[in-house]
């Protein structure tokens, strides 16, 4: 499934992604998250691409791409479930709350996407929300985000059994 | 020219100079690890901690000196600072040194013997490359299990490692001297007995032997 | 003690290595003298039993820090008796090196410290500074031996060179030689400081002389023995060392951890006193000389320092024609070698020249495992002679008045000037 | 498009970004100075009237920020809208900023000539129809949740309070958190309007050293956590003689429970804007970034949008207002790293590398982006900058305490009742914010401590909220002020679960350069996860004390240097429950789960099932008499059941040697 997913990227046609963006150095953490944004993570095809057009070899622009949360170098799930780490959220619960995502979703330790590539789980740093917490951010396929604030068991079933249902009625 | 005074020696040197560049130019020793003169100054390891008369620390390898500045290189809180970041640095260094290529001529090794820090197995001070060592001619030497800091002195002149120096409380360390034996076909049984003249009453041998009964029965 | 009766502890006397405390009782007319070793015995003939025999002359070793290299050499010499092993020639004569070197050495370390005693001096720092030129000597002479000794062994303490029927270190012909050199320039060196030395020479007790004068030594004809398969008294009885048991008994000291050995049950002593007075034949006139040189008077046990320092003289010529020779023999340097054997049974009783006299180790092998094992150490056989001796030397000082101070000064300088080695008697 | 402020008045009116005019700000406002037309000047104050209710003289304003989006405004916006043009309403629908009031989010304010300004909380897409037409059509306030002022002329108005009136506003002195809510923040008009840009046209006619006297004068310091004076890193910066200079705003705001950064950049982002430019000016910058957080995406839109705004009418680029003053400003998005906070590590980012900090000194003062002299201060810093340039240091001066002047926003979460950002005077106590602005603790519980400054601030217990917020008070004891995060602790958490939390959040964020933080941190975290698994030993918190010393003193970074705190802080106030985990096996909070174990109360069970449906582990099965009960061997602790159960009666308890550790 994941290789399949790896073969459909094609890099070739890649340069319209940089449009508008100088070619200095200082850029590559954009040029990165453009790539990221198309493809839903970095293949290295265009990490390399990226790095061409701002001008840094492939090593700085690699240890960047793994050193920024943000960026995966796997892809990811077609629904990012996004767990708040913040205090508030913690104390609130959120520990709990992504526990609990784990085990409905049937992840195992150290895996971060379901096998059948349509959710994944992930812890994630504060959004500024810590007034509704515990807060959990949902990234749709679409580029929106659905942020739950609030959240606990009940409500994390019910958004899970939303967005299968949605797959289910599409595929 | 600026002056440093490094432990009440004074040194002159450039403008722009490190603490450590001056401290060895006075032929002062302030151990060091991740500095490489010219690749690498990130001042990662902070073995080469030094201490300004008010109190704060800053690696010597990172700070660079344009005036009249004093410092201390060497004090019993230095001393613990670099001794706890070692212990740090050696804590998730796997030590199979019985393997290394660098085995005979390891910074660890030597550092850890410097700090007084307990970490290294003496194969890290073992001067036979990994292909005259002892354990592949089948001969059962403790040098895996065993706390560096004599220079491999046994070794040296021939003889097997016997454990003088007590035995290595890592966990980690033990397991993958273990399965070494076990792989050169060495009667672990034979080292633990012989282990066991040196180290009979000592609490970390219980360690050694539960950490090889758990291998062993897993 | 001022008057016929008293008692005086003498705690703890300084020595090289270990601590004994001298008890000093006087009840009309007669004198009793405790020596008591403070040291806890560890049980080395016990927890040894049931090891493999390779392992235990490693084990043994660690009975002395200061003379590792004998104790390991003879219970070597006394598994392969056991075992019926013939080491090759270079190994046996590798061994009389390392531990020819070790006696050297250690001798002129008990020679340095026994110093302010025979000079008047109240310790060896004051020593130092009274005769510079004879401490800086000595002190050169001893580097020169523990460099030929790391040459030939490695390392200076418990070295693992030596093994059962085997030799584990290169030794290249010119570390042989190296170490030949050294040693005669440890010897000439010492030549040189004697007669400075006989000037400063004031033995704490002149015309003292020994109340019981039997000692024991290694049975050579020809050559200085340093291993050896018979003991031989000095009433003339020879006895194979398998048989030693019929003259030497060894019992527990009845106020302390050390033991006693006896011969026919009497004291006696051993050590370079005796060597010098057994061997004086083989040493020859050169050697003599320096004794002369140093007036030393064989019957009255505080010189046996004065005949430690003419037996490290002759040594250090005897073990440096033996390197020479080695290297001379084997011109591509000895390399690591043993034989062969399998782990038997049998019983083997091995002595050897040690720094203070004869050391003995008996061991009974069953299937490669220690099955029992006794050891005699030097100290042991010195132990009780040293009462006999301090009983006359009190009652000789107390009838010359002396003080209650020095009596204990002399006494702890007798101690020293026959064995500064203490924990060898309880191990 | 209606004629804005920001539009030439007249043919006379000569100010475009290549011509700039010096008193455009002035003339904007109070203007025509160059020519008098009484047409213009009517024209002026038609339109200043216009942005205050609304060029239709009816107003709506939805809250267009993060936290009021993440609470469903923009399902109420659509809902105004929808229903606006339904019924073909004359109502103006704009957006604005937030209050930093989340507790009443979605809010929604009605403003209407002759009316008192209403805002209404926590609104529903569908009660939006009721509410305009009460407010509108019947002129009845009743139901809002506060008015702006009284006029005496609406139905209702005696039962709703002011806004003035209420504790959480009444306590705080909003002088940063001014526009906070009240201005559109994408529009440069309506920020000019209420007195935007004033403090930049002043600093250009002062001219630079007079701005770093002024700035000096008025006692700032850096509102980003380590409190340097803000003056006095200017006036380092300025004299050093390499060039170009930069100017960097710092708001990468990773401190989990702080968002008064997101907060301002998200609804008054000019004044931001306008702050890094007097930054730039004083110290001889010649480019700006702004290094923005990447989880806040929506913060780094609206800067970048007041960056394009002010480039458009001349604030930005060359010649800025005729001063010849040439600064213009790059908006950086970072890709999500907490060390990014660090001014060094931000450094590194902007230049496009990974975010390693870099031993100081030099610093950047001194050799900042790419070698060169480099001022870096916080958003909230700049924010007062620019404040304090239109406003006068003395009248900043006169505000906060004897050693800090000024104001600061505080972000109270956590066990209170008003979570939200609150400004105050620097000095006031923390009681005053946790229990008078926020409301103290909910129902039920209370508060036994108060986490300050974030991951690398401290636990101070409830015994202590009487001490003053400031730099130095807070450093005695034991915490630090931080970015300004207040997060309330109540007796339902454990502290050493507490103290791991912030560890696991440090030793993650940890960059990895250093020892002591790479590896110290994860020591650190092994330790506390084997206590609070009932595991540790008493040795364990002299190791521990120990490592958070080293740490402390030797990291490179700040990062390290302060992620001891919270462990160092709980260990000096709460020994106690460390106590009880290691002593008895247990945990005074149930919170740590291997010490727990969860029941079900069968008195109290109602039989409806929730909890068996929601247990990840199938560990509750329904017992003969339809009640339910947890199987302890399979269960998990996961907590679910407790959560989900509507009558509470699982029970969490945490018994003697319930570790399970034999």
């Amino acid at each position: 499934m994941e290789g399949s997913r790896r073969d459909e990227v094609d890099c070739a046609s890649i340069d319209d992604l940089f449009q508008g963006l100088r070619r200095e150095p200082h850029n590559l953490l954009e040029a990165l998250r453009r790539v990221q944004s198309r493809y839903g993570y970095l293949p290295l095809e265009g990490i390399k691409k990226a790095a061409e057009y701002v001008g840094v070899p492939l090593a700085q622009a690699y240890s960047v791409a793994t050193f920024y949360h943000q960026y995966s170098l796997e892809p990811v799930g077609k629904y990012r479930i996004l767990v708040c780490m913040g205090t508030a959220c913690h104390l609130r619960g959120n520990s709990l709350n992504i526990e609990f995502l784990r085990s409905v979703l049937g992840l195992k330790p150290g895996q971060k996407t379901t096998s059948d590539g349509i959710f994944s789980v992930e812890e994630a740093r504060c959004f500024g929300c810590c007034g509704l917490a515990p807060v959990v951010m949902i990234q749709r396929p679409e580029g929106k985000n659905e942020i739950v604030g609030k959240a606990n068991a009940r409500t994390l079933r019910a958004i899970i059994a939303k967005y299968r249902r949605l797959e289910g009625g599409a595929g | 020219m600026v002056k440093v005074k490094i432990d009440g020696v004074t040194i002159e040197v450039e403008p722009g100079t490190s603490v450590l560049a001056a401290a060895e130019k006075a032929g002062l020793r302030i151990p060091h690890l991740c500095v490489v003169k010219g690749i690498y100054e990130g001042a990662s390891c902070r073995l080469c901690l030094v201490k300004t008369p008010t109190g704060r620390l800053f690696p010597a390898c990172a700070y660079y000196v344009y005036r009249d500045e004093e410092f201390i290189s060497d004090s019993l809180d230095l001393r613990i600072e670099r001794k706890v970041n070692f212990e740090f640095i050696l804590k998730f260094h796997r030590m199979e040194c019985w393997l290394c290529p660098r085995k005979g001529n390891c910074l660890l090794a030597k550092l850890s013997k410097e700090l007084a820090v307990e970490g290294t197995p003496v194969c890290a001070e073992c001067p036979l490359s990994p292909e005259e060592c002892l354990l592949t001619k089948g001969v059962p030497c403790l040098g895996p299990i065993t706390l560096s800091g004599c220079d491999a002195e046994c070794v040296e002149s021939g003889g097997p490692c016997w454990g003088c120096r007590g035995p290595i409380s890592r966990v980690d360390v033990l397991e993958n001297a273990f399965s070494r034996y076990r792989e050169l076909g060495i009667d672990t049984e034979t080292i633990l007995r012989k282990a066991d003249i040196f180290w009979n009453s000592l609490p970390e041998f219980e360690v050694v032997k539960k950490v090889f009964n758990r291998v062993r029965t897993s | 003690m001022s008057s016929q009766h008293g008692s005086l502890i003498i705690g703890e006397v300084p020595a090289v290595a270990g601590h004994v405390d001298v008890h000093v009782e006087s009840k009309e007319a007669t004198v009793r003298v405790k020596f008591s070793a403070t040291q806890d015995p560890r049980f080395f003939e016990r927890f040894l039993k049931g090891r493999p025999s390779v392992e235990v002359p490693y084990v043994m070793s660690r009975i002395c820090g200061v003379c590792s290299v004998v104790h390991l050499t003879c219970s070597i010499n006394a598994v392969e008796k056991a075992l019926g092993v013939e080491p090759s020639e270079e190994v046996l004569r590798l061994r009389e090196l390392a531990k020819g070197l070790e006696i050297v050495q250690n001798n002129l370390i008990h020679v340095l410290m026994s110093l302010p005693d025979f000079t008047g001096c109240s310790d060896v720092v004051s020593f130092s500074k009274m005769h510079q030129s004879i401490f800086s000597n000595l002190m050169e002479a001893n580097r020169l031996a523990l460099e030929a000794h790391k040459r030939i062994c490695g390392r200076f303490v418990h070295i693992p060179t030596l093994g059962v029927a085997a030799h584990n270190k290169p030794v290249s012909r010119y570390e042989l030689e190296t170490a030949g050199k050294l040693l005669h320039t440890v010897a000439r060196k010492l030549e040189e400081t004697a007669s400075d030395l006989a000037d400063a020479w004031r033995p704490p007790v002149e015309g003292f002389s020994d109340p019981a004068p039997t000692y024991c030594v290694l049975n050579g004809d020809e050559r200085y023995p340093l291993f050896s398969s018979s003991l031989l008294f000095s009433d003339g009885v020879t006895v194979p060392v398998e048989k030693y048991a019929t003259v030497i008994e060894e019992i527990r000291s009845p106020h302390s951890n050390a033991h006693y050995a006896l011969y026919r049950g009497r004291a006696f002593y051993t050590g370079s006193r005796a060597r010098i007075q057994a061997y004086s034949k083989i040493i020859g006139c050169e050697v003599s000389v320096l004794a002369k040189t140093l007036s030393i008077d064989f019957n009255n046990p505080f010189d046996n320092v004065g005949a430690q320092y003419v037996d490290v003289v002759y040594l250090s010529r005897f073990l440096g024609d033996l390197a020479l020779d080695l290297a001379d023999r084997f011109r591509g340097g000895i390399k690591p070698s043993h034989v062969e054997y399998s782990s038997g049974s049998g019983e083997g009783v091995a002595t050897v020249t040690a720094p203070r006299g004869v050391l003995i180790h008996h061991y009974v092998i069953r299937g490669g495992r220690l099955e029992s094992a006794n050891i005699i150490t030097p100290t042991v056989m010195n132990a009780r002679h040293i009462e006999v001796a301090g009983e006359a030397l009190v009652r000789k000082l107390v009838e010359r008045g002396e003080s209650e101070e020095n009596i204990k000064n002399i006494i702890a300088a007798l101690v020293r000037a026959y064995d500064p080695c203490l924990p060898c008697s309880v191990h | 498009m209606p004629w804005s402020l920001l539009d030439k008045c007249c043919e006379k009116c000569w100010h475009s970004p290549k011509t700039p005019c010096p008193d455009f700000i002035n003339c904007s406002l109070s203007g025509p100075l160059c020519h008098s037309d009484e047409e213009c000047a009517k024209k002026r104050k038609t339109r200043l009237e216009q942005l205050q209710h609304g060029e239709k003289g009816a107003k709506i304003k939805v809250p267009w920020t993060s936290c009021t989006l993440a609470t469903g405004a923009e399902a109420v916006y659509q809902a105004v809208v929808d229903y606006i043009s339904k019924r073909g309403l004359d109502i103006t629908v704009s957006i604005s900023g937030c209050y930093g009031l989340d507790f009443i989010d979605p809010w929604l304010e009605f403003v209407t000539k002759g009316m008192p300004t209403a805002i209404y909380a926590n609104v529903k897409e569908n009660s939006v129809p009721k509410l305009i037409e009460r407010y509108f059509l019947d002129q009845d306030v009743s139901g809002a949740f506060a008015l702006k002022e009284k006029t005496g002329n609406a139905k209702g108005e005696d039962e709703v309070p002011l806004l003035s009136e209420l504790d959480f506003w009444r306590k705080q002195y909003r002088w940063v958190s001014r526009n906070c809510g009240i201005v559109d923040p994408e529009s440069l008009e309506e920020y000019i309007a209420s007195g935007g840009y004033k403090g930049l046209s002043r600093a250009l006619k002062m001219g630079p050293d007079a701005v770093i006297d002024e700035i000096q004068k008025s006692g700032l310091r850096g509102r980003g956590g380590a409190g340097f004076p803000t003056g006095l890193k200017w006036r380092i910066t300025r004299q050093q003689r390499g060039t170009p200079k930069y100017a960097i705003a710092n708001a990468d705001e990773g401190d989990p429970g702080a968002f008064m950064n997101r907060l301002l950049a998200e609804s008054d982002p000019f004044r931001i804007v306008e702050g890094l430019t007097i930054a730039g000016y004083a110290v001889g910058a010649s480019r700006g970034f702004i290094f923005v957080r990447a989880e806040k995406p929506l913060m780094a839109r609206r800067l970048q949008r007041a960056v394009e705004e002010a480039r458009k009418y001349g604030l930005l680029g060359t010649n800025i207002l005729g001063s010849g003053f040439n600064f213009d400003i790059e908006v950086i998005l970072s890709a999500g790293a907490f060390v990014c906070g660090e001014e060094t590590a931000l450094i590194a980012a902007i230049e496009g590398k990974r975010a390693w900090p870099r031993q100081r000194p030099p610093y950047p003062a001194e050799k900042g982006l790419w070698g060169q002299p480099t001022v870096i201060n916080n958003v909230e810093t700049l924010a007062h900058v620019a404040t304090i340039m239109a406003e006068g240091a003395e009248k900043f001066a006169a505000l906060g305490s004897d050693r800090t002047k000024g104001t600061k926003m505080f972000c109270v979460t956590g066990a209170v009742k008003r979570t939200g950002a609150y400004e105050v005077p620097i000095g006031v106590t923390i009681r005053i914010l946790v229990e008078e602005l926020a409301g103290g603790a909910p129902d039920g519980v209370k508060i036994k401590a108060v986490q300050i400054g974030g991951p690398s601030g401290g636990c101070i217990p409830a015994s202590l909220l009487d001490l003053q917020v400031d730099y130095e008070t807070l450093q005695s004891a034991g915490a630090i002020m931080g970015s300004g995060g207040v997060v309330a602790i109540s007796d339902e958490n454990c502290m050493v679960d507490v103290a791991k939390f912030f560890l696991t959040f440090t030793s993650a964020e940890s960059c990895g350069k250093c020892m002591p933080c790479r590896v110290g941190l994860r020591v650190m975290w092994s330790i506390l996860d084997k206590i609070t698994q009932g595991k540790g030993q008493e040795e364990d918190l002299e190791v521990l004390k120990q490592l958070a010393e080293t740490v402390r003193s030797t990291s490179l970074c700040a990062l390290g240097g302060t992620a001891p705190n919270p462990v160092l802080s709980t260990l000096r106030y709460f020994m106690d429950e460390y106590e009880a985990h290691i002593k008895k096996g247990v945990c005074p909070a149930n919170v740590c789960a291997a010490l727990v174990t969860y029941l079900i109360d069968e008195d109290m069970c109602i039989g409806c099932g929730q909890c068996a449906m929601n247990c990840p582990a199938n560990a509750i099965s329904k017992l003969a008499s339809g009640k339910y009960r947890i199987d302890q061997s399979l269960c998990v602790k996961c907590g679910t059941c407790y959560v989900v159960c509507p009558v509470r009666a699982v029970k969490k308890t945490s018994c003697s040697g319930g570790g399970g550790n034999g």
